[in-house]
């Protein structure tokens, strides 16, 4: 079999988790793009291992370390994400701006520094 | 049968009494695994005492870089002796433990890491491989770490615990390079090589010298020695028992053991030797000095523990190695019988203060007994274990003052005498504050109950009996590593009679103003000696007050000079903020977006420029 | 009958017959049965009472945390099975390696079960 | 723990000595059940002792009983009386796709018009059918069963009392005076 | 040529044995289940005590109409239980009834059979989503619930004889299985048996779908044939689980004349275990769910790792 | 082509355009059964290029435990029956020109530096239980143990976000 067969298909799931990556709103569904471009990934190993008929079988070995890796990840992401659901009502990751650079992040910013450096009032 | 079942079994323990929990029971089956782990420790040991075998079990290997780690295991006649010192002092301190954290919430934690604790001892005592024996070092810097803050509410046991840990762990630095540079010396890990090569001459003078060094750091941190021996009187606030476990067979004496079996690549570094030398001489009169003007009974004993551990090392440094090995199990019985017999008397009356103690004669009688056993192997009273054991030390010191005429023998000599004396001194100071005159402070309310008498009374006995080892040298040195007697007749004469000369001034101090503290005879002194020549104070001002001015220094420094610049820059840079600001919307997929932008740029780039 | 691949054409094939059986099944449902339907026979059954709000209800939260539960534990038992088949030739070390894992993964039983998270509240 | 185990074990035990045994389900339709006294098979009604008093059906917890009736004159028994009217029953439905079965409006009937009858194979393939008007109500009434006899012991019926007490007055009684019932 | 003949030929085989022997579980499920609570069961379809009674009911099933509620998510609802059923089928082609007498004996057969089991929960999750219903959902989630935390049970008991036999095959499983397996394996067998028990939901462990409190969780909108090949997945999902246990814990085909009768012991046993499935549903009470996670979690996982350290001492020893 | 490239193209094509599915498709669990589709496809993939074990790991954990994983999460976020309007953001088209360039240039590079190499399938299972297993427990011990300490720390995270949910927000 052409080598090729496993690897574009690899490379289009990569890209096509990169795009629901890059473009879904709900968080979970982001994260199923991550869990795409992770299995492109993981064809990509099982193959090469098939090709090399490598010894020691890292592409396998590591194949399974990326799957509960995977698991481990997937399932505190979503953990994270319901959190957010609890706290927001939502989890449309466009809407989840608390780290916007905004005049209130400003405040707490300037907040900080006088607390870290001890200098009273900033320059505000 | 298998040297690993010492090893597993008190592991499988520490499981087994954390799943337990808060139940009655925990305390009776930690102390059923200590008894299970001292049977196996006695199967194991038992064939090796005093002979000259040894017996390696490989459990596995494991590919490294350079040379394999070998998850291997020996039992030689040293290793024997030490299962034996740590399994029986484990089993009974576990014992004790049953009724002294009776109503400890947090007995099951504390039991499970007794047992953890005996894991690591076992561990490094029989590991055959350098890095084997690291994992169990470093375990039992961990477990002791917990232990000593066991009581976590109060602020001088977590400043305990944090010290202890930190000191320890700064020799361990210099450890693990040794174990570094003695692996590439010799092209392996085991312990048993570096010594073939060493004795054989195939390692050289400077590799066995920087080696040993570095090894001695870690000694000398776990083992409390000048200049990191401040955190074992701060220990103190842990529990009792555990005082027992770390100052009479577990922790300290690793250092020793350690030192003891890389005995054949000491021997090859002189330099080494020296070092040692006067790091024991320094200790060993100091700690004792600081012990005699301690108010607190446990941090007397642990100044006594730092003291003794100086022996040791004093007679290691010599090639005294049958007369250091004799000490720290001499040493071991008397200092575990000496916690556990504070551990009674705190138990009875609540504190470890002396100040408020006196006159507990009566109301604990075999407290009293069992502990003036200990005070007297302490002490060196013949015909007590301590007598023959110290006597061995200054015996091969002595020798190697007057045959080799070195330096070293001579300082060590001076330094032990004089170290007999306020020895001498600080043991009958305490015994006379704690058991005879007036009572002071707080009146017993019972003696202990039997599971906590009957380590005393086991131990004492020990350190009764113990001296008879001296008939059998073959016992503690199967190998004939030193040569000469462990029995000096006129040595052990001329301390004997200095002993009991300070024995009786002390007593007659005290005698002459009834009940006053013998240690007020130093005057001004003693505030000095209680603060313990304010050590502390000076790694405050020597390290922690610089790097405190220095950290000071910058901050005025950024503040003063190189802020305006900053501000400047950031007003500049504010500008060119808000207009960037618009790109900073907290959105997490814009971010993304331009980061799988940039790498694919820079992949087409490479791409490109690469042909 | 031997080779790899061949190992594999029964299951191919019972999978392309089991797909074909229930699609047969349903074909042949959608010949025999009636088809008489009313607003009434279409609203969502709740045990006669009419529907109010949408099919959907907040769910506690522990269920995840028992899937989440299984999914690690999952990862783990799957080590199992090429360690079931490898161990008794390899010996203890293995057994050691697997024991160790085994064993971190217990502690976090352990952690969980004293947490109270094995408690269906 | 040990009583949890013999628990088990218990559950087992009892569901195989059943399954051992013979069953007792009654073949119905090919054997007849024996039905015990005063089954609740199906309302009959006497229509004649029916005065519409309607107690009845208000007490009907289930709404399932539908009576309709109209006012008729009756001629004066006797000359120089008042007319007096009467309720004359139109409708008595039962609808027993609606019935519980309490008995409540049976013991309501202040004239014994209505009576169980054992009768219980009435279904019906349509719902409407089950609604039974009053000659059907009629009809199940000749599948009364005669009141099964009364125990030995038992008090004797108040009726019986009372008649026996009228028979005694009007034995002892003078003649002429009628005695109170 | 002749080579897909063979292939053929077995599915077909197993196909028979997957539509069949799930009848004939559940006509002694009817039949044991009446007589032990003293009734007697069907009596009348067939003539001979109601023996064709499951046929009646397919026929039946196949007419009923086809209702999927205005509410619902008509794709996933209508595929839900195909879904259900199909992994189950796939499974029945690695159990082995005989010496050869096997679908395909797989090199990791059993980790092939629980892989595709695992597949099944998504059946129900989808039903109990797509029906739009509340009950539904709940029971959805509950069986997903269920079964996760009974799967780890299952496959850690699961491993055990594999661990003692040293391969994944079924065949050799079998093959390696010596009587006093029986006692040195027995709680391994009933930590499966159990959890098995829970993955089919068969009663004690039917909360998921308990009728008294959500109706019939995800299956609550469902009539007609797709009811019942729910149903028929849960019979299906009977004879798989006795089958696993008589190859794994039961030694399969060993026994007294296994040359001749191997493929009839095999079947034997699975029918024993089939039947203290039937009898288990009606001799117990049904667990609430706070019992059925923490039965799971702090009864059989423990056991389960408690008899993998036996396992493998002894293996090893 | 033989029967197993024809096979795995074929599986390829289906998971190709199952992943486009996930990532396009507007109900939400529509996306998550997808992604079954995808997975256990891909699954397929593994059996043809002779990784048995890997194969059914995948439909274990990935199938049975993770997608499940997936749907509780998008049940318990509120999951509708029905489509849902806007579950892309405005930044679709830039995602979705940049994915496309991604693509291209993956796929243009590997045909450039794999044009003409060939797997050898010779009919021999590469990675059956036992081989794995006897990497996985000789050559990989390390990351395999450091494994169980992260499971560890996950499930101890998952833990302490479900418990801190009860003394209640921040």
């Amino acid at each position: 079999m052409l080598l090729l067969f496993p690897l574009v298909v690899s490379a289009l799931l990569f890209s096509i988790g990169v795009y629901g990556v890059l473009a879904r709103r709900n968080a979970v569904l982001v994260l199923m793009g991550v869990e795409l471009m992770l299995n492109a990934v993981n064809l990509n190993l099982v193959a090469f291992d098939t090709y090399l008929r490598d010894v020691v079988h890292s592409g396998q070995v590591l194949t399974l370390f990326v799957i509960a890796v995977a698991a481990a990840e997937l399932g505190l992401g979503l953990a994270i994400v319901l959190m957010i659901f609890r706290s927001h009502q939502h989890i449309d990751i466009d809407r989840l701006r608390e780290l916007s650079d905004s005049d209130a992040a400003d405040e707490a910013i300037a907040r900080d520094h006088q607390i870290w450096t001890g200098v009273a009032g900033g320059e505000r | 049968m298998n040297p690993a079942w010492v090893i597993a079994l008190p592991a499988v323990g520490a499981l087994v009494v954390l799943g337990l929990g808060t139940r009655a029971a925990t305390g009776w089956v930690g102390a059923a695994f200590g008894l299970v782990t001292w049977l196996a420790g006695l199967w194991v040991a038992l064939p090796y005492v005093g002979s000259a075998e040894s017996e390696r079990h490989v459990l596995g290997e494991m590919a490294t870089g350079v040379a394999p780690i070998e998850v291997a295991l020996t039992v030689d006649g040293l290793a024997a002796l030490l299962v034996l010192l740590a399994t029986t002092v484990a089993f009974l301190v576990l014992l004790y433990s049953v009724s002294y954290l009776r109503d400890e919430p947090r007995r099951a934690t504390y039991t499970a890491l007794v047992l953890l604790f005996t894991t690591a001892m076992a561990t490094v005592v029989l590991a055959d491989d350098l890095f084997v024996l690291l994992v169990g070092w470093e375990v039992m810097g961990a477990c002791s770490y917990f232990l000593i803050g066991h009581y976590w509410e109060r602020p001088d046991a977590r400043a305990g615990a944090v010290k202890a840990f930190l000191l320890t762990r700064l020799g361990d630095i210099g450890f693990l390079f040794g174990i570094f540079v003695l692996g590439t010396a010799t092209g392996s890990w085991s312990i048993g090589a570096a010594n073939e090569s060493a004795a054989s001459g195939a390692m050289s003078t400077s590799q066995a010298t920087v080696a040993m060094l570095l090894v001695l750091c870690g000694v000398v941190g776990k083992s409390a020695q000048f200049p990191l021996h401040t955190w074992l009187p701060d220990a103190m606030p842990g529990p009792t028992p555990i005082s027992a476990l770390i100052h009479a067979a577990t922790m300290v004496a690793a250092g020793v053991y350690l030192v003891a079996r890389l005995d054949d690549v000491m021997a090859a570094s002189p330099v080494a030797r020296s070092v040692l030398a006067v790091i024991a001489a320094v200790t060993m009169l100091g700690a004792a000095l600081f012990a005699v003007a301690q108010d607190d009974l446990k941090r007397v004993l642990a100044w006594s523990t730092v003291s003794q551990l100086a022996y040791m090392f004093a007679a290691l440094a010599v090639g005294g190695y049958a007369a250091g090995v004799y000490h720290l199990l001499s040493h071991g019985a008397f200092k575990a019988l000496l916690f556990l017999a504070a551990g009674s008397v705190a138990h009875a009356i609540g504190t470890t203060a002396m100040t408020e103690m006196g006159g507990l004669r009566r109301a604990l009688p075999v407290t009293f007994w069992t502990m003036t056993v200990g005070f007297a192997a302490l002490a060196g009273l013949p015909p007590v274990v301590g007598f023959f054991s110290k006597d061995a030390v200054l015996g091969v010191v002595s020798e190697e003052a007057f045959q080799h005429a070195s330096w070293q023998g001579w300082l060590l000599l001076v330094s032990g005498l004089l170290t007999v004396v306020v020895t001498a001194a600080y043991s009958i100071r305490a015994w006379l504050l704690v058991f005879c005159g007036e009572a002071r402070g707080a009146r017993p309310q019972h003696e202990a109950p039997w599971s906590m008498r009957a380590p005393l009374v086991l131990l004492a006995l020990a350190s009764l009996a113990g001296g008879v080892l001296v008939l059998t040298p073959d016992l503690v040195d199967p190998l004939g590593r030193t040569e000469g007697e462990l029995v000096h007749p006129v040595l052990a004469a001329v301390t004997t009679v200095v002993l009991l000369v300070t024995l009786l001034l002390t007593y007659a101090e005290w005698w002459r103003v009834d009940g006053l503290d013998p240690a007020e005879r130093f005057g001004p002194t003693r505030r000095l000696l209680h603060r313990e020549l304010g050590f502390d104070r000076a790694y405050d001002l020597g390290i922690a007050l610089p790097t405190w001015a220095l950290a000071r220094t910058v901050v005025a420094t950024d503040r003063d000079v190189v802020e305006p610049y900053v501000r400047g820059a950031g007003t500049g840079a504010r500008w060119l903020g808000l207009g960037l600001r618009w790109l900073q919307r907290g959105n997490v997929q814009v971010y993304v977006t331009a980061v799988v932008a940039g790498g694919l740029l820079l992949g087409l780039g490479a791409g490109w420029l690469v042909p | 009958m031997d080779g790899y691949y061949a190992s594999y054409a029964p299951v191919l094939a019972i999978v392309v017959a089991g797909v074909g059986l229930v699609a047969s099944i349903f074909a042949a449902n959608r010949l025999l049965a009636p088809r008489r339907q009313s607003p009434e026979k279409l609203l969502t059954y709740e045990s006669g009472v009419d529907p109010i709000g949408e099919g959907w209800a907040q769910i506690h939260l522990r269920y995840y945390v028992f899937a989440y539960l299984y999914v690690i534990f999952a990862v783990d038992a799957v080590f199992l099975f090429p360690w079931a088949t490898v161990f008794a030739g390899l010996g203890w070390t293995v057994v050691g390696e697997m024991a160790v894992f085994i064993g971190f993964i217990a502690v976090g039983l352990l952690y969980a079960w004293r947490k109270g998270v094995l408690t269906w509240t | 723990m040990s009583s949890w185990g013999s628990g088990l074990l218990d559950g087992l035990r009892v569901t195989w000595r059943n399954l051992t045994r013979r069953s007792v389900t009654a073949q119905y339709p090919d054997a007849m059940p024996v039905l015990p006294p005063r089954s609740r098979g199906v309302i009959a009604l006497i229509e004649e002792n029916c005065t519409v008093c309607m107690l009845c059906a208000r007490e009907c917890p289930a709404w399932c009983i539908y009576i309709d009736s109209h006012k008729e004159v009756v001629p004066p028994v006797e000359e120089g009386a008042r007319e007096r009217s009467r309720n004359v029953l139109d409708q008595f439905d039962i609808d027993f796709s609606l019935c519980m079965y309490c008995s409540i409006c049976i013991e309501a009937c202040p004239f014994d018009a209505l009576h169980w009858s054992p009768e219980f194979e009435y279904a019906e393939y349509d719902i409407r059918d089950l609604t039974h008007d009053k000659d059907r109500l009629r009809d199940w009434m000749w599948t009364v069963p005669v009141p099964p006899a009364l125990d030995p012991a038992a008090e004797e019926p108040k009726e019986v009392v009372a008649a026996r007490k009228a028979a005694d007055v009007k034995d002892t009684a003078p003649p002429g005076q009628e005695p109170k019932a | 040529m002749a080579e897909w003949v063979e292939v053929v030929l077995r599915v077909l085989v197993v196909i028979a044995a997957f539509l069949v022997l799930p009848l004939l579980v559940g006509q002694t499920e009817h039949k044991a289940m009446a007589h032990m609570q003293s009734r007697v069961g069907p009596m009348y379809a067939g003539g001979f005590h109601g023996w064709a009674q499951l046929v009646a009911d397919g026929v039946k099933f196949a007419q009923k109409e086809d209702v999927v509620p205005a509410a619902a998510d008509r794709t996933v609802f209508k595929l839900a239980p195909a879904v259900a059923l199909l992994p189950y089928l796939v499974a029945f082609v690695a159990i082995p009834v005989g010496p050869g007498l096997v679908g395909q004996d797989l090199d990791l057969g059993l980790f092939f059979v629980l892989a595709v089991m695992s597949v099944g929960v998504l059946g129900s999750l989808m039903g109990g989503w797509a029906s739009a219903n509340k009950y539904s959902l709940l029971g959805g989630m509950r069986i997903a619930a269920q079964l996760m935390a009974y799967e780890l049970p299952f496959v850690l008991a699961a491993v055990s004889p594999a661990m003692a036999a040293g391969t994944l095959s079924l065949t050799g499983i079998v093959e390696a299985w010596q009587w006093w397996w029986l006692l040195w394996q027995l709680p391994a067998m009933v930590v499966f048996f159990v959890a098995g028990l829970a993955e089919l939901r068969r009663p004690p462990f039917d909360m998921p779908v308990a009728d008294s409190e959500i109706v019939f969780g995800p299956y609550t909108e469902y009539t007609g044939l797709r009811f019942a090949l729910f149903l028929l997945a849960e019979y299906a999902g009977i004879v798989l689980l006795s089958a696993l246990t008589a190859v794994l814990f039961l030694g399969g085909w060993q026994g007294p004349f296994e040359g001749a009768l191997g493929w009839l012991w095999t079947l034997v046993k699975t029918g024993v275990v089939a039947f203290v499935v039937i009898w288990a549903r009606v001799a117990y009470p049904r667990l609430r769910e706070d019992q059925l996670q923490s039965l799971a979690w702090k009864v059989l996982v423990p056991v389960a790792l408690a008899q993998l350290a036996l396992t493998t001492v002894v293996a090893v020893a | 082509m033989s029967a197993v490239e024809v096979l795995f193209a074929l599986l390829g094509l289906v998971a190709v355009g199952s992943a486009l599915l996930v990532v396009t498709t507007a109900r939400l669990v529509h996306a998550a059964l997808w992604l079954v589709v995808t997975l256990g496809a891909l699954a397929g993939c593994y059996l043809l290029l002779a990784a048995e074990f890997v194969a059914w790991v995948q439909v274990l954990i990935y199938v049975g435990a993770v997608v499940v994983l997936l749907l509780f999460a998008l049940m318990l976020t509120r999951a509708p029956t029905a489509a849902e309007a806007g579950t892309v953001t405005a930044n679709r088209p830039l995602a979705a020109g940049l994915a496309v360039l991604v693509a291209a240039a993956l796929v243009s590079s590997l045909v450039a530096g794999f044009r003409d190499v060939r797997i050898d399938l010779d009919d021999s299972v590469v990675g059956s239980a036992e081989t794995t297993g006897e990497a996985l427990f000789t050559s990989w011990v390390l990351p395999f143990e450091v494994l169980s300490v992260l499971l560890l720390a996950a499930l101890v995270g998952a833990i302490v976000l479900s418990r801190s949910t009860r003394g209640g927000g921040r």
